[in-house]
């Protein structure tokens, strides 16, 4: 009964190398002074806390985007790829990639919003996170955060 | 190593009870499983898991009230394991021994039976900067109700009481000490014994949270000489939903019941009500009674392996581990006490512990990652959080052998 | 009996339960057991009994705090459960669903967090004469600790409410009401949806007293609209030690939490502790893990059955036994309401139920004697205690036919 | 798997002729006006409710004895029984009997007392109360009330 060690087993599934580059290096860290919306995500379970910011335009569109706060490699990961993505993109388009993430993590009840035929480019790194349940949540974490941020919602927002 | 020829006995021993353990049979992600999350809450020795099924396959009914033949073998059985855990524990009555839901609700129970009547504002109660959030809020709660105040002795960098500061703290205005006996994050054992003699010397009773003492040292509530000690079944190897409340008999004679319901009282009418004796006066309602009788169980097992024996194979194993650990690169150990037990929490590089928790998972290893409900040590130390790999009976040192392996494969991925 | 053929085919159905149950297929003292106590603790059915047993024998470690696939298994068997609850009730969210360790943790959570900082001396509870002690308990506490005062609604001589007292209780002093659904000395159905009307039209919460309900009837509490709802596992096939409290999610918000602990806190400093979510905020500590996966096994066992089909049942066996039980001379019935469960109390002759219970226990019936924790019932028929056999899904007419026989044997004993 | 009716099925054992006659017809039952110990015995799990009178002489003998209350057949035999034995014994003798019925009906801790070499005459029909765990209780109610009074005990004793 020991180790069948299969190709899996180095997790390079999970830890792609452009997860571990924005975990290292994550883009846009860092309060934004100037901005609109702003919300807290927090994992009380595992201790991943961080706050996004986000300048609207009043075209409704993302002029700036940044997060602080701790985390895991996914959760950080995720949040950077997250801003990387959004500044510039209209908010009904932020949406859409928000309903594709979830969709594509597998988040329960995601699968009734629009399915859309968004090319997700990089965040197709986080790919991985689905076959490991228990960090879905570090993924989605930033994710959601923007989400309520996008909403106004002034309290944090939980993953829990 | 002067004692390597003891150890390989040991690990003859320890070879045969985790034969005892069915959940340690299985491999995880192709794996054998290596469970170093026994402080979390411990696996069950088939004996245990047979006896409650068994219980409810053969003898279940309701206790107490009842005169038909499976009531009373029920009320035999767990009553009887009331009498096993008074052994264990050494208390001095079966009437101190009240069956709870868990560590979290023996020390609700102290806050609010015995500390609340009591308080009033100005009032201190004494905590430690090592206690579990369960040893923390009850009294946080309390002191809201009553306007009491909080007062915390702090630790050094070891992760060890500051003594000192603890005998500046005990004034005359400190009504009541809640202190743990091993702490769940750092592993610490604190000097309960001296603690409650230096609080008893001002008449302030002491409640000592046993969670993470009772699975790894042998108890005598006397010799100890608190006044309450709290643990819970499932970290000692018995079922989730059951745990104890030792109380003084005097002490808790004079506290009003907890709970309101059917068992706790002797006469009910709505002109009043007349409460039940020690212990039923704060077990209201049907208790727990198959995890009680698997706690019994439980108690049995601990007894035939024998706590001495679990406390030196465990030190043992503990001190490897922390050897072990400490050979790699870029290890930082929190917990460094010089009194210790079954607890090594680290972190590896920059590594977030929750991605290192994942990745020894995917290898088998089982470790619990995060603030471990004791987020004033992990401030003190400016962390988030911790990977902490816990010991209990069933490990051995191939467990930490894989452990290694594991965290340098981590090391590896992350580099 | 126009639905004899209906009946033949019923007892085929719960013949195939009856083997479900492996408690059921003893002896006692030479008899094959009849067991009739369900509704002081019901047997459970082998497939929750293997339920607990595989868990712990794969699956088992802390829920919520981990990472490693076996919390993870845990997380999720023990989330899925409160899912299954939350259908089973048809509760409107998830997060209304609260684990307790029983139907009286549950009434005393909402006495002491709820009413507790609502009352104030002169303010009134609500309550029957029909009720358990533990829907009397809780209130009687939290009355003396807020000088608030407990009413309460008296009952007629078939052990039904009265109405109109009730009207005339309701008043705007009134800040609760706490009623039982199903009264477990009686039998007797409480018009439990009429009575949340009256008094939500004036604005007051109720809660319903559900233990002896949920075994016996589908529950939907939107439909009835209390505002809580309590519960117990073992009276519904389910483990000790595991219990539910229903209430409306937006007075659970509003409510301080009842027990300071781990997992019902976002943070905790010294400084202050900011809690969790709904339902996390009431679940401090390790909950009952095992017990509450069983009771998710229980919900999938009673809904394979069918509540309607399991009320139908009961309700032909209820009258089948209350028509051979009155049948003996010198049989008195207590507990004669219009709308009734699954239970009869009585008396036979002058002996008394205690000897009654040990003479049938004799002859492998199982019934429970004495006050079943509903003292003022017993006060008000001016009795010690009854004789009760109370029904569940595997009971069947050759029970009742034994039960007969063994009162003979009684009366012929004490002629 | 059926029905072995077996001797004891008719129950005589617990349920004799004295015990039932007893039950039926208990001496000195009612309230002793001028008693000089008096106590309680509870049985809350199984609503026996008893109160013991006892007048005592100055030589410690027991003048007179009564009792009143509710109970199930035995705990009313038993208080029958008890207070016919009693009177004008010596209050040390009382005790032997006491511990002699203890040892008897198997009461957990009662070996330890002094055995005594006494005769149980009519006692002795509580006998078969022993093969009954869940009545012993029942039948000791009224023994442990006399103690308690004996004792002066102010407050109810309990059985449970
Ligand atoms: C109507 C009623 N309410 C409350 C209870 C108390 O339930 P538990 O003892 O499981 O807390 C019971 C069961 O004894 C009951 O029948
Ligand atoms: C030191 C300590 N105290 C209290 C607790 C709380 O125990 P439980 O969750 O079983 O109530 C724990 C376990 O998590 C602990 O380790």
């Amino acid at each position: 009964m020991n180790t069948a060690f299969d190709n899996s087993d180095d997790m390079r599934d999970l830890y792609r190398e452009l997860i571990l580059d924005h975990a290292r290096n994550p883009r846009h860290f860092g309060k934004l002074d100037d901005a609109t919306h702003c919300a807290d995500g927090i994992n009380p379970l595992c201790g991943d806390k961080l706050r996004l910011y986000l300048r609207v335009n009043e075209d409704q569109s993302i002029a700036a985007a940044g997060f602080e706060g701790s985390g895991c490699a996914i959760s950080v990961a995720s949040a950077s790829l997250l801003t990387d993505l959004i500044i510039g993109l209209p908010s009904s388009q932020v949406q859409n990639y928000y309903n594709a993430v979830m969709q594509r993590l597998g988040v329960p009840g995601a699968d009734d919003a629009e399915p859309g035929s968004i090319d997700l480019g990089k965040l197709k790194a986080l790919d991985g996170v689905r076959e490991y349940p228990s960090r879905v949540k570090c993924a989605t974490l930033a994710w959601q955060a923007m989400n309520s941020a996008l909403d106004n919602q002034p309290t944090p927002v939980s993953t829990e | 190593m002067t004692n390597a020829q003891e150890n390989r006995s040991n690990e003859a021993c320890v070879e045969n009870y985790r034969q005892d353990f069915p959940a340690l049979q299985q491999t995880i992600s192709g794996h054998p499983l290596v469970y170093l999350d026994s402080a979390s809450s411990a696996q069950q020795p088939a004996c245990v898991i047979d006896t409650v099924a068994e219980y409810q396959r053969n003898d279940h009914s309701n206790v107490h009230r009842g005169v038909h033949t499976l009531s009373h073998r029920a009320t035999e059985a767990y009553e009887g394991a009331r009498d096993k855990i008074q052994g264990f524990i050494n208390a001095a009555s079966r009437n101190e021994i009240i069956n709870t839901s868990g560590t979290t609700e023996s020390i609700n129970l102290v806050a609010q039976s015995y500390c609340r009547p009591l308080l009033s504002a100005g009032d201190k109660i004494l905590a430690t900067e090592l206690e579990h959030h369960s040893n923390i809020v009850p009294w946080q709660l309390v002191c809201e109700q009553t306007g009491a105040e909080l007062l915390v002795v702090p630790i050094d960098d070891r992760g060890q009481l500051n003594l000192d500061e603890f005998d500046n703290l005990l004034t005359d205005e400190v009504r009541f000490v809640a202190i743990g006996h091993v702490s769940n994050a750092l592993g610490t054992i604190n000097p309960v014994k001296e603690i409650v003699e230096k609080a008893h010397a001002l008449d302030i009773p002491v409640l000592v949270d046993g969670a993470q003492g009772v699975p790894h040292m042998q108890i005598d509530v006397q010799d100890l000489g608190c006044d309450f000690y709290a643990f819970s079944g499932h970290k000692m190897y018995g079922p989730t939903g059951t745990g104890i409340l030792y109380g003084r008999e005097k002490l808790l004679e004079a506290m009003p019941p907890y709970k309101g319901g059917g068992d706790m009282i002797i006469e009910v009418s709505f002109d009043g009500t007349v409460f039940n004796e020690l212990p039923y006066k704060f077990e209201a309602g049907t208790p727990n009674i198959s995890g009680v009788i698997g706690l019994g169980a439980a108690v049995d097992y601990l007894q035939s392996v024998g706590l001495q024996q679990i406390a030196q194979h465990e030190s043992w194993l503990l001190d490897y581990m922390t050897r072990e650990i400490s050979k790699i690169d870029g290890i930082r150990l929190f917990g460094t006490a010089e009194n210790k037990a079954s607890v090594q929490s680290f972190l590896l590089d920059d590594i977030h512990a929750h991605d290192l928790g994942t990745i020894l998972d995917h290898q088998g290893v089982a470790i619990r990652t995060g603030h471990h409900c004791a987020m004033p040590v992990m401030s003190f130390f400016r962390i988030p959080g911790t990977a902490r790999a816990s010991l209990a009976l069933y490990n051995n040192a191939a467990d930490i052998d894989q452990l290694i392996v594991a965290l340098k494969k981590a090391q590896q991925l992350f580099a």
